[in-house]
């Protein structure tokens, strides 16, 4: 039972600069310009609560929750959600896989996930 | 006379510290002591705890399966060993980690949110000196003013720390007062 | 004082100012603390680049006529036998602390005895062997390491400390008696510490290589006359609760013999009378103080209670000579048998004793050609 | 921008024994990644060390051996040498492939096994309590080294990437680092590009990940990729020092 | 054909065309031979850096399913110990050749008996155990090269051949019987030979870390339920003129064991009337055989003639029981003795036959502290 | 000309065991001849390896431990540590230094130990009767490859010095040869200079020395030193590979 | 019908090759055979010998110390092993490097300079085999036709040997003829 | 009982080119011109027969006995002593130090060493 803090954005995927950590997958920057919305997700049962995403994360997006986990860590939390440009640097430094960020249809109900 | 404690929790919560502590205190009080780690998975993270004996006479198994008294740090100790725990014996829970109860009716349970106590010392590090206090307030093992001492002499080496490991033990103890 | 430390202590306290070794749990808490204290009293202390490397530094350390002294756990052990077979055919004295843990392969870090056969029958090649001691308190960890020095220089031979993990993270008061540290012996009649050292036109030679065999045969029967010798002069175990009659006799060392000790309290609470030999040294075996337990009238029957799947048992076997049944109880996998457990088997055993002689071995028998 | 990241298939859903911070995790989830990339799940076998990541079977979902402290490389030898068709690697810590394992990987490489080894470097013993590696800084502080290591008795921090690049069997060595997402992205490429060199039969092939261990250095993980970042990589420079010809 | 390159040949013929090794007299001609004679058959010669390489180099291959061994001697067999004992607790067949030369150390080059405990009590840390054969002709080292590897396979466990130097050393025709080769069991259920070719979604694991107790126990109680296992189903021996009356029964094996029984032939034209148990397997050990064979009313007497200071003769006496005295002699130089010489000794012996009783260690009580 | 020439004070009368023309008779001579010059033998002590040599003690008379096969630098380091006045030395085989004990003489090497080792490389397993070593030149025969060494499957052959020489702390590594008259005066030279290093407490030292198994090499003594001026010197170039600072 | 034959002299000298070609000649004769080597040191220029044992049943203990026969190549192993061989047996002498003889009555002991012999046929190695000739010869062992087609097959991969060492047996084998 | 071939030598020692492989002692150059003479000697028991000694004298002085030594081996001989010129290559290259230079003084009776 993990609770998941999922922000969501609205905007366009407008491409990756490179090749970004998604597993298996390859982002095409040409691809339709259909409306996606990003989801990132801090999966706080994961999390340790390094803070490693805290500093990587370029647009200060991220911080410590104040709430222990059932391990003992205070995880990370989406401070300022709306400033987060799902660049996924927070997912490539963490050691716990415990950020993922999904591209849905902009209709799909995340609430669901 | 023997006495057996068990103190368990996560690994780096200070569960073998606290353990240690309470054992130099019953050696300075010319007792047998035996301080027996269940030393777990060679990284960390991990669940860990310790067995403290006291006896006033040769300690033969140091091995005890069912400890008088538990020590609880975190959940997953109470659920393992709280149903372990001898009648008449003494849990003393962190219940900032714990939000449950052993159920048990035949021992003697008291909570106490050393975690949040220790959070307001400073440093979480202490919640098991907050609880080790508590019990030893409770179960009358150990007097306060030899605890004192023995933390006082443990940290020698890092003055700093002294003071909020004798805060903590202030609020431990009056948190069993407060629970009597 | 942990057991480990208590153990590294013991060194210092006893004149042994060097050691080397490579880090294992559960004892890395030795070389932790000797990295410190070492140096403050002048000695030398090296974290080497694997076992094998450390058996190799103490043979060469040892051969130039120091005190010198290494730690591990299990693995490590092994990875040392191909060394601690030379350092016993090169005849040096040096001491070796094996903190027993979980085996066989990597296994787990947490105590077992399963380095029995390893430690007292050899574990390395050719015909030797160690002198074994198995501590059963931290204290007597502490006064067995001083002992140890000595009676390495005695015999020219390696000296094991065979602690089971528990004893070196088991904290218990200990007291270093002085009466145990013995100078270092005279070394100049075979050491090779430098002919200006000893002051001698006459080159000494450490060496393992006996080309002809009339020479190693001979070679060898020097070695096994200082075996035989330890056998005569150095056995060393302690008897408990073997006054009066008892109708069972455990074999135990180590952490093992304290739960037994337990064990055998509780059950004379309950009327059951039980007496135990513990071996202090495993290698030389008390075989005659288990065989004249094993002969009283009293005495049913034989048990040896270990943390190993039967090695220990094949000395009490050999021992008993078969005057009287005997069985094997264990347990290896880092859990010591609480008192309780070992209780309940001995009540089991001694309701069924009928079925308990412990069988031979079968086999397929060839064809008989005479 | 707006990227996608999920947990690669070939890693577990177990949350791992690390500690928090530990780039173990990362050097993990690249070697998934790449394993994912490739698709080579169904003919790799991983060989774990003795180390923290002793566990790593745990986490990555392919066939695993575990080795003795060291010997990874001789375990991925006997299997490659029966089984050249499987895809196998090693992942090693500093301890266990600079200390203990000298020798195996320096004959491994110099065979031109056609393995891929990871070699985490976080300049200490992680998983025995923090003791001196043969990598670590001088005058760090380690449990075995309490006043920092002192280089006129213990030497200087051995190099082993560069010593392995001397010798005259091709193989592929490179450096890279966990400890930013900059150079994270790098050391996903050099895996991958270990990994092709394998499966082209082309040589043996070894990528040395810089890397933290908070606890032991007595760090929080912020901190402690800061000190890696302005130390490590001062006496462990970045890039590709050997590739096949 | 050489001993050695019987046994080479024997391995091919048994369908194991995976060697690693490294050189050590005496017995680099099976390298030697298998350098050429695998790329022949399309098989993996490999020399190793040390031997500590090729222990892991063939639990590697093991491990990955392949069918594999490796032969080396004494000293080369200490440093594969660490290896040996992680194969055993990670249950992969594999088989070990020993051709065991003079120890301890260096030692020398010539044939022996003296690594009989590391072969049967391990060497190596753990509770673990090997299979041990040990032949006493080129044509036997031929036929228990081949039923090593489908044994191994039986059991997951390694299996050694003990060979004394000589074994290696000695020419004799050989035959290699079809019969014994058998094709590799199927090990696709633990195997890591690649999820794909086993057609499966499910990874396997080859390992020996066991972290928690009871998980450790039961697989300590796995391995040691298969040692039982040995026990019951392939204990191997030959009995030599056990058919009538003997006032002397002898245990020996390998060339000593012809040596014996050249003796046996020559005794019994003065009229002395000598039996043998020659064990096949040292582990699993024939100990009924040997007691029953020592039970024997005209028996007397039991020696243990070994090329070892001393180590058969404690699994002789374990399994006499003491109702027969036990008697060792043996030499361990490198000069298997003649069997003239093992004549006078029992003549020697059956002349003073009172005072044969070997001697129990003694020992220094502690205090009875009950 | 007129020179005289005897044999050294510390070498013994005995004749070697070493097959005619072997030249680990000269490298014996270079050291005692040394060892009288500085005038040490009273204060040195040698470790004989696993391998031809391990009879040495038998040639060269100073106090001598005899080592097991490739450990002789573990043993020379416990000498060195719990005896830091005594002068010690190692004498190896390429299969003993450049095989089975390449780990222990690294770490030797880069903890900066205090001795001196003479190692001899003959490009093949000379004792056990002609096996490869890692030394062994491409397409040598050796009885274990009856075929010549391939370096497709058994690597190239290892240039060790080179190797060591890449630590980065200090030591003196240098590669001379004993095959003609004039290598051998430099051998000398260079055997004086590591032997003087360790007086000094400077720091490790390595003379490696080419030399000849005619035995196992299938040639006339003659013939072999030949063979190893033309083959050997050209895969491994004399001169000091390194110096201390 | 037990045969046993001792071949001794240094390493080198073909020692070990002359008792193999004698062990495979009985081999042939389809009898039980044991050839084995007192293997020296691991290294160089030792002595070195072989003993050959051949029976018509198996044989027992291949160590023997008291060999029927003995072919002895050089000094040091005529003087070790001369007083060994068995009364009645055959003792071959290498003349060429033994200037001695065995000094016993109750042996048939014969010269030959096996090395001479060798030296003129182009190669000393082929020695072993003149000596081997003569023995077999004089003790009537092995049939020289055997022998021949023996040493045929060992050499058939260096023909060129082949021709030098059926030479070699013609010349042992006169030797014998000659000193009979 | 060991056989030293030996030559012995009037001419002049005229100092060495550098210094050259005698044990311990240095070689002036510069020393009183005194009447000395060298004796080389091979110590044919100690020889193996080797011949490195024949092919690295400059002067083709050393040849091949052919004379079978007790140990087997065919010892080296100076088949032409006169040409000798003391330079100790020959003594360099022996691997079993089986030859010897001595310098004497001119009158010492050589017959007796
Ligand atoms: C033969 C042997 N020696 C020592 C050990 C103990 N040991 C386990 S892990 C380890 C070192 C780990 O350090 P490293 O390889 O750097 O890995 P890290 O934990 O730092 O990732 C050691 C010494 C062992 N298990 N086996
Ligand atoms: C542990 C061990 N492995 C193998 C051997 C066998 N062995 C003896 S010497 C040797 C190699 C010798 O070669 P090298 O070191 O090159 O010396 P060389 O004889 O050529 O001078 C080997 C493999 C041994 N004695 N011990
Ligand atoms: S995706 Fe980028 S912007 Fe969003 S939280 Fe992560 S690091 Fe910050
Ligand atoms: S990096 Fe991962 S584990 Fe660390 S705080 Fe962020 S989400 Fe949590
Ligand atoms: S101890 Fe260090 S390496 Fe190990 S898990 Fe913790 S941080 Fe990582
Ligand atoms: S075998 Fe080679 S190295 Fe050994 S003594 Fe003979 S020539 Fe020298
Ligand atoms: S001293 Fe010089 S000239 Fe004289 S024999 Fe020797 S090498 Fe030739
Ligand atoms: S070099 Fe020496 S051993 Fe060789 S032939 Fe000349 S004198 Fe004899
Ligand atoms: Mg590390
Ligand atoms: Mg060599």
């Amino acid at each position: 039972m993990s609770t998941n803090k999922a922000h969501i954005c609205m905007k366009d995927g407008d491409g990756p600069k490179g090749a970004v950590g998604s597993s298996g997958e390859k982002h095409h920057p040409a691809s339709q310009p259909k409306k996606k919305r990003h989801i990132h997700r801090i999966d706080s049962e994961r999390c340790k609560g390094c803070g490693l995403c805290v500093s990587a994360c370029p647009n200060q997006v991220l911080g410590q929750s104040d709430h222990v986990n059932p391990k003992g860590y205070y995880p990370a939390v989406q401070v300022q959600p709306d400033k987060c440009i799902f660049c996924a640097l927070c997912c490539l430094i963490c050691p716990d896989v415990a950020i993922t960020i999904d591209e849905v249809a902009s209709d799909t109900d995340t609430r669901k996930t | 006379m023997q006495i057996e404690v068990m103190f368990a929790g996560f690994g780096g919560q200070g569960i073998m510290m606290a353990g240690k502590v309470f054992a130099r205190a019953a050696m300075e009080r010319k007792l047998e002591v035996v301080w027996v780690p269940s030393y777990g998975p060679e990284m960390r993270g991990g669940t860990a705890n310790c067995v403290v004996v006291v006896s006033d006479r040769a300690i033969g198994s140091p091995i005890i399966r069912n400890p008088q008294h538990l020590i609880a740090m975190n959940r997953p100790s109470l659920e393992k060993f709280g149903e372990m725990v001898k009648p008449g014996g003494v849990i003393l829970v962190n219940s900032s980690l714990v939000d449950v109860s052993s159920g048990r009716k035949d021992v003697d349970e008291l909570q106490v949110p050393a975690t949040d106590v220790a959070h307001d010392l400073g440093d979480v590090k202490v919640a098991s000196i907050v609880l080790l206090a508590a019990f030893c307030e409770r179960s009358g093992t150990i007097p306060l003013p030899l605890l004192r001492q023995v933390v006082t002499k443990e940290f020698k080496g890092q003055p700093e720390l002294i003071a909020m490991n004798l805060n903590a033990i202030e609020k431990g103890a009056d948190a069993a007062k407060a629970n009597a | 004082m942990k057991g480990n430390e208590a153990i590294a202590e013991a060194a210092v306290r006893a004149g042994c100012l060097n050691y080397f070794a490579y880090p294992i749990t559960p004892q890395s808490e030795i070389a932790e603390y000797l990295s410190w204290r070492l140096p403050e009293v002048g000695g030398v202390f090296l974290q080497a680049e694997s076992e094998v490397a450390v058996g190799y530094m103490i043979f060469g350390a040892a051969a130039a006529g120091a005190r010198v002294f290494t730690s591990s756990s299990s693995p490590g052990i092994s990875l040392m036998s191909e060394a601690i077979s030379y350092i016993a055919a090169a005849e040096c004295p040096a001491v070796f602390v094996n903190m027993c843990r979980v085996g066989p392969g990597l296994g787990g870090i947490l105590p077992s005895q399963a380095d029995y056969f390893q430690s007292v029958k050899g574990g390395g090649h050719g015909d030797y062997r160690l002198l074994v001691l198995a501590p059963a308190s931290v204290q007597e960890a502490v006064e067995m390491t001083m002992m140890a020095f000595p009676l390495a220089e005695k015999y020219r031979n390696p000296v094991m400390i065979m602690g089971d993990g528990l004893i070196g993270q088991m904290m218990e008061p200990v007291a270093f008696p002085e009466g145990l540290a013995q100078e270092p012996s005279n070394k100049d009649d075979w050491a090779t510490n430098g002919m200006a050292t000893r002051n001698s036109e006459r080159r000494n030679l450490v060496k393992t290589l006996y080309l002809d065999a009339q020479e190693a045969n001979q070679h060898n029967l020097k070695l096994k006359a200082k075996y035989d010798r330890m056998k005569q002069e150095d056995v060393l175990f302690e008897p408990y609760r073997l006054g009066g009659d008892y109708e069972l006799l455990i074999v135990s060392y180590g952490t093992m013999s304290r739960v037994c000790r337990t064990t055998i309290d509780n059950l004379k609470e309950e009327g059951v009378e039980v007496g135990m030999i513990r071996p202090r040294t495993v290698f030389p075996f008390p075989e005659k103080a288990v065989f004249d337990a094993a002969s009283k009238d009293s005495c049913k029957h034989v048990v040896s209670i270990e943390m190993s799947m039967g090695q220990l048992v094949e000395d009490v076997e050999r021992s008993v000579r078969g005057i009287r049944p005997v069985t094997w109880y264990g347990k290896c996998g880092g859990e010591v048998p609480t008192p309780e457990e070992v209780s309940a088997f001995l009540k089991e055993m001694l309701s069924e004793r009928s079925v308990l002689r412990t069988d031979l071995n079968g086999g397929l028998y060839g064809q008989d050609v005479s | 921008m707006g990227k996608t990241f999920h947990r690669p298939k070939t890693m577990t859903k177990n949350h791992t024994h690390y500690c928090p911070g530990c780039t173990h995790g990362v050097a993990h989830r690249l070697v998934a990644e790449v394993i994912d990339e490739l698709g080579i799940r169904d003919r790799t076998v991983g060989i774990a060390p003795v180390g923290c990541a002793v566990l790593i079977y745990n986490y990555i979902d392919c066939d695993f051996q575990e080795a003795a402290h060291g010997r990874a490389p001789a375990m991925a030898t006997g299997i490659k040498r029966v089984r050249p068709d499987l895809v196998v690697f090693t992942y090693q810590g500093d301890g266990d492939l600079a200390s203990i394992g000298t020798n195996e990987i320096i004959h491994a490489a110099n065979r031109g096994e056609k393995f891929t080894t990871i070699f985490v470097n976080n300049a200490v013993y992680g998983m025995t309590g923090g003791q001196m590696a043969p990598t670590t800084l001088p005058n760090q502080r380690t449990t075995t080294t309490p006043s920092g290591r002192n280089t006129t008795s213990t030497g200087m921090p051995i190099r082993l990437s560069e010593m392995l690049a001397t010798l005259n069997t091709p193989g592929y060595i490179t450096r890279q680092a966990l400890i930013r997402p900059k150079y994270i992205l790098k050391a996903r490429k050099a895996i991958k590009q270990a990994f092709t060199y394998q499966l082209e039969n082309r040589c043996f092939s070894l990528v040395e990940v810089i890397s933290t261990c908070p606890t032991n250095w007595g760090m929080t993980p912020v901190a402690a990729v800061d000190w890696a970042e302005e130390n490590l990589l001062a006496y462990y420079p970045l890039g590709d020092i050997k590739t096949p010809a």
